[in-house]
């Protein structure tokens, strides 16, 4: 087992699938030659050659319009866009092509794409490199969205995105490349070289898509979270001292409703927890889920912690940040509560 | 002039509306096998002039002319007669199904018969199109129009192969080399450079071919296919079917005014054409040109095709409200089919009698299309897929949210 | 008083502006000479001329950019996107700038433009005439979201966004533009000329941003809706007899939280309706809201009635839209549970 | 060449990587003063030539040439030769800053200063540009440049007038018509010709000017500013600069490759020019040509300035994992600075003393100004706009619920 960072674990990953899988090709700005600004591709042009590993002009549109054309030739293409915050000039090939064209053509063309997108702040990035947009690809029926919390699933789930036949949305939060973050930015961040979860085998695995995983055990809360979120809340649950359970969700759409339930129904309490904006973010879809289906089981309102309804700061953005504090005060809101 | 006298805005305007006769001199043709015929691997800024010229082979009296002579047999031509002649027939034929209220909706392709079925023809087996909305003849002039399946997907009826979901036209042929219609304009164009990358990058030898309108040009997709294929000289042929209107707006609009769409093309280093779309014969040969220049590595061609959009853009349209009557009548480019059989009749391998015998049989071959097509239904009449259907293909598998919700519906 | 339907008011707004406001200016796509393609702008060339009502290239996003370009210079730009399923190419300028422009310039620049588009289906349109956008626009700060559900709103409401200095995302429900209509497809529909709703003053008035309205007080059940399906829950109270308290946001974003909440604390109760589809739709914010500011009024679940989570079909357009009978069965749904 | 043989994807490659000399001849340059000066109301087709010729007035011995020598005085000159020395030292500090780690990003414009500084002077007061985040020498090309403040900016402290919204040098400056930059690329260029849409439409004479890099004419909204701009005939300059790269990617890689960007505008039916963008006197030439055509209703005008990034992309940026070190000196259009310099001084106007008195007169001009912002604190000693003015500017009044998540945030 080799220690990776989640940036290697993701290169690891597209090398795995570029030697494995003849169709499979990796594209993006700044992708080839260079190997990305976060260096995720960095070495693979000079392994597989300029036609598998390739630059692309400044066009999120154009590079998520090949890739569907690319999709329906039968390749397999995995496209970077360089921050999340840069999806939207791609949103009409995402939205109205990808994610449509199995049900459209009844099956006569599918659509097995992975889009690669950094997202999440946490590096005083501003607003245009800070972005969580997840809520808006899981409104979107056809698609799949996925976003890992350390390198190990990172690596597993990315090759379960490039094997899958749906297109898929493949979040990182860029603020855990390097290492976990509990979001106290005033102390130093342990690199993932030193942490069980930067373990992961060099060669091919998995990890199922829809397959949430129980992060931390515990039976007062149940914590709902993806991403760099879990490693808030489980500093959170320390420094409180409150026994939570955190889900990490990993796949967002479609995800594993049953773990989230069974975990709710034990706890009886809810915290949702994102960095993304909180009107219509992904914790309403999941604070809908859970009451729908835990209603009788709630002693407490769910609480969502998330970011505010504003642009991400580049100077305030700790204040921005839902951080272990108000995380942890969210967590004793819903204990207190009854 | 002062240099500080107010501003204006400029908002181009036809130069025909209702009551008026629309002026096509700024249509500014060429003669009959005027324009040279370039070789394959030509430069690209030296096809600047051939973006403002127009490519045509058949002059008024229908013989065929210049370097652009495709020379076919009239054999050959004969097949591409039939095939306009059965676009035609099909429309017409269509259109009243849905004025009669059996189908929801239809758009016809009037006028620019030509385009599709001389372009089938150039293109090989295995070669995919990437069409709009208005590029049936692609299908239709080919001997295996799947005619009957094409007649249950406009009826919308249960067996459609598209199992209702999607608006009458939206075709999907993936084994004919047509792919999926998308209702969002433009989308195709850029799919079309991404499938001719992926052959190229696979070493395969088969070509794609992407279609837009004068109007869809404004849309992003169309620079983004232009830059993409410009940069990887990608293997595609980028067309743009130029039927002077978008809904009710002029070209225009799109930016024809002053310009041409095949200058869009050398602007960004793509060899380009400006062609007689009405022209079978010039619509075959052009085709023919980029298809090779594809195959041989020389990258990707632009053609602007010209022509008119002869009816309404679908069956929600007036065009009596925003162009004149009789533009079609007037236009200077004339009638693809008529063109065509002058031609074959001035060569003395058509006669009027045969003419009229084709239309018969093709007229007899849509209607009993029509006929055991109707046997399965219609929206109109309710025999549609079942409701449980929508829930398939919006994933490889039917996820759990959508079994419960499909049980939630009753199905 | 005149008698309006739905596209004669909202004609009537936009002449209104153009007279009484010379930055208003119109535009989009056959929006000009021909008057647009559901005739919302039909005349208004004619009588303000070229330069301030146009037709405009087929591009969305040119479309909304020079809108925003044209709100920094100081006009009041009012844009038609031809359906709401098109808004995809305009969505880097609506997100990245439109909702942006003056926060990140701190005030210097404003966005004062309306973005009208038809929405929804009902009309067999497909699933490219058909779409409710309407989540992805409420999860982007910065941005207004209204949808109102008869002439008399959709007048009042268009005149308040085009009088609004931020940008307003103004979504106009096209099965209702002739009339009424509450699900019954096979039943003929009241026009808006023998409604009273349809009664609209033919010169300047507003309603405003952020007010919702109770369109049919109840005490058994809160239905909270907007756009046509405050008609379909209407004729589902009327079916089934069960006295819903039907509330028109009318404003989707900001909303006006304290209409919903004063209802659901009466009736403890509460459905939340739209055509969208499901997941992350806008009624996943709606039921947050309502659990965080209800819980302990709340006798039963919230139930949420949706579009399915799959492209709008063409064929199978009623078993897709949430009718009288799927709402009328959650309507019982939520008086049986306690 | 079988037409039959393999396809294979074309990936275009700068002439020169780390360790490699670039080959510039790439580039094809004009001599200075060989290339016409059209009228100001020319057809567009005609400037044909023009986008792929490079207009340039002064030669290797610094002798202004040609039709395109705009003439200016020797104080102009002067004037414009401060403003590229403000820019140049003012980046330099503040790259010292960010590396001192008070600031916490920075964008030089090194190597391109000749651009905004000589734009700026060729517009008029009231005239609004669209910037790119390597435009300062817009705003530092003034005499009322707002150092002081640009420099709060760039250290998000209590005085930026953006109140750290925004990364450093995402300035926004109404008054001195510069637009406030957006991230993401390209959003500016279709606005741009929004607000000159907005300024004929209201009969005003005030035009646009917007700015774009070689890498961003990739994304959709440089096509749609050029179709709108086309259409309307909107009174707009639409800078594309041209300095060869992209982040690590080539201009190739965006679509230069056997083209030029000035050739993309006269394909949309716009007058076009590409311009020695490090020649002070062509800058100033060429904008003032184009600024003339737009405020006489004559359309819009795309130049391409071809320069050289001299610098890192940013801060975070390493060039020499992608580019040969010395690809600046071996750039063949030399140093703007240096280059206007040399002229004075060859008509007798300058002297090294003059200059080196220059140079030291701004850099103090640019310390007392840093002095001075820097008593307003910065991000690193936690020197802010307080947290609650986050809420603020979201829209014009806080709503509700930004009250209530303002109130929770406790300020
Ligand atoms: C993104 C998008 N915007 C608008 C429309 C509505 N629309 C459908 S067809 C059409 C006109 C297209 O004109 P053109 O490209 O010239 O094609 P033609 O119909 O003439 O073949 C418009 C505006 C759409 N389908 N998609
Ligand atoms: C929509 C979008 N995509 C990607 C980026 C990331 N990015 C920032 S600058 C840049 C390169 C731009 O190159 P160019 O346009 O040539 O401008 P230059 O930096 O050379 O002045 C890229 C890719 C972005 N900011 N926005
Ligand atoms: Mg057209
Ligand atoms: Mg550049």
């Amino acid at each position: 087992m080799a220690q990776m960072t989640m940036i290697q674990a993701l290169r690891s990953a597209m090398d795995v699938m570029l030697d494995r899988n003849p169709e499979v090709v990796v594209f993006g700005e700044d992708v080839g030659y260079f190997g990305g600004v976060f260096r995720c591709t960095e070495g693979l042009q000079a392994k597989y050659g300029k036609t598998r590993v390739f630059d692309t002009p400044i066009s999120e549109g154009g590079i998520v319009g090949v890739a569907v054309g690319m999709g329906a030739y039968g390749l397999r293409p995995v496209a970077e866009i360089q921050f999340a915050d840069y999806f939207y000039p791609a949103s009409d090939q995402l939205v109205s092509e990808a994610a449509r064209l199995r049900h459209r053509s009844a099956g006569d063309f599918t659509c097995p794409i992975t889009v690669r997108m950094p997202c999440g702040g946490g590096i005083y990035g501003g607003q245009t490199h800070s972005q969580s947009p997840e809520a808006l690809f899981t409104h979107v029926c056809g698609l799949r969205t996925v976003l890992p919390s350390n390198p190990y699933d990172a690596k597993g789930l990315l090759i379960s995105a490039i094997e899958n036949d749906d297109p898929v949305i493949f979040l990182e939060p860029k603020r855990i490349y390097n290492g976990p973050f509990d979001g106290h930015h005033d102390k130093p961040v342990v690199p993932w070289s030193r942490h069980p979860l930067g373990e992961v085998p060099e060669g091919y695995f998995t990890v199922p898509l829809e397959s949430a995983k129980i992060f931390r055990p515990g039976k007062d809360v149940t914590v709902i979270s993806y991403g760099t979120m879990v490693w808030v809340a489980e500093a959170a649950a320390n420094e409180t001292g409150i026994d939570a359970e955190i889900i990490d969700l990993r796949s967002l759409w479609p995800l594993d409703l049953d773990a989230m339930v069974e975990s709710v129904k034990k706890t009886g309490r809810c915290v949702i927890v994102h960095e993304a904006t909180r009107t219509s973010g992904f914790g309403a879809e999941l604070l809908s889920l859970v009451q729908e289906h835990c209603f009788y089981d709630l002693e407490a309102p769910i609480v969502r912690v998330t970011g505010w309804d504003t642009p991400y700061p580049h100077a305030q953005e700790w204040a921005y940040f839902p951080g272990p504090e108000r995380l942890g005060e969210a967590l004793k809101r819903a204990m207190e509560a009854c | 002039m002062d240099r500080r006298s107010p501003l204006r805005l400029h908002v181009p305007e036809p130069t025909g509306r209702p009551g008026q006769h629309t002026d096509f001199s700024y249509l500014h043709l060429s003669p009959a096998g005027a324009v040279r015929r370039p070789q394959l691997d030509t430069s690209v800024q030296k096809t600047g002039d051939l973006c403002y010229a127009l490519v045509r082979v058949l002059d008024d009296d229908g013989r065929a002319k210049g370097p652009w002579n495709p020379k076919l047999s009239p054999e050959v031509l004969t097949v591409g007669l039939r095939g306009m002649i059965r676009t035609r027939v099909f429309d017409a034929r269509m259109l009243v199904a849905q004025r009669q209220k059996k189908i929801s909706f239809y758009m016809q392709s009037l006028g620019e018969e030509a385009i599709g079925c001389a372009h089938a023809m150039a293109l090989d087996p295995g070669d995919m199109n990437f069409p709009t909305y208005r590029q049936q003849s692609l299908l239709l002039a080919r001997d295996d129009a799947p005619m009957v399946e094409m007649i249950c997907q406009l009826l919308s009826n249960e067996r459609d192969p598209l199992k209702g979901r999607q608006l009458p036209v939206m075709y999907s042929y993936k084994k004919l080399g047509f792919f999926s219609i998308s209702g969002n304009l433009a989308t195709q164009f850029i799919q079309a450079v991404g499938w001719a990358m992926a052959s190229a990058i696979k070493g395969d030898t088969r070509i794609a071919s992407g279609w837009i309108g004068d109007g869809s040009t404004a849309e992003a997709d169309f620079h983004t296919a232009l830059t993409f294929a410009h940069v990887y000289r990608a293997p595609v042929i980028l067309n743009v079917v130029n039927n002077q209107w978008a809904i009710s707006s002029f070209q225009a609009i799109a930016g024809g005014e002053g310009s041409t769409f095949a200058a869009r093309g050398v602007g960004c280093g793509i060899a380009s054409l400006r062609v007689d779309g009405n022209d079978f014969l010039a619509v075959y040969a052009a085709s023919r040109w980029a298809a090779e220049r594809a195959r041989r590595n020389l990258g990707p061609t632009l053609i602007e095709w010209l022509t008119y959009r002869a009816g309404a853009h679908s069956t929600s349209d007036d065009p009596t409200k925003y162009r004149p009557a009789d533009d079609w009548e007037r236009f200077p480019l004339g009638d693809p089919i008529a063109r065509l059989k002058t031609h074959l009749i001035a060569i003395g391998a058509w006669s009027e009698a045969q003419h009229e015998a084709m239309q018969k049989e093709v007229e007899a071959e849509v209607i009993a299309a029509q006929k055991e097509a109707e046997r399965f239904g219609s929206l109109a009449d309710g025999h549609l897929f079942s409701n449980s259907t929508m829930f398939d293909d919006v994933y490889e598998d039917v996820p759990d949210h959508l079994r419960r919700q499909r049980r939630q519906l009753g199905v």
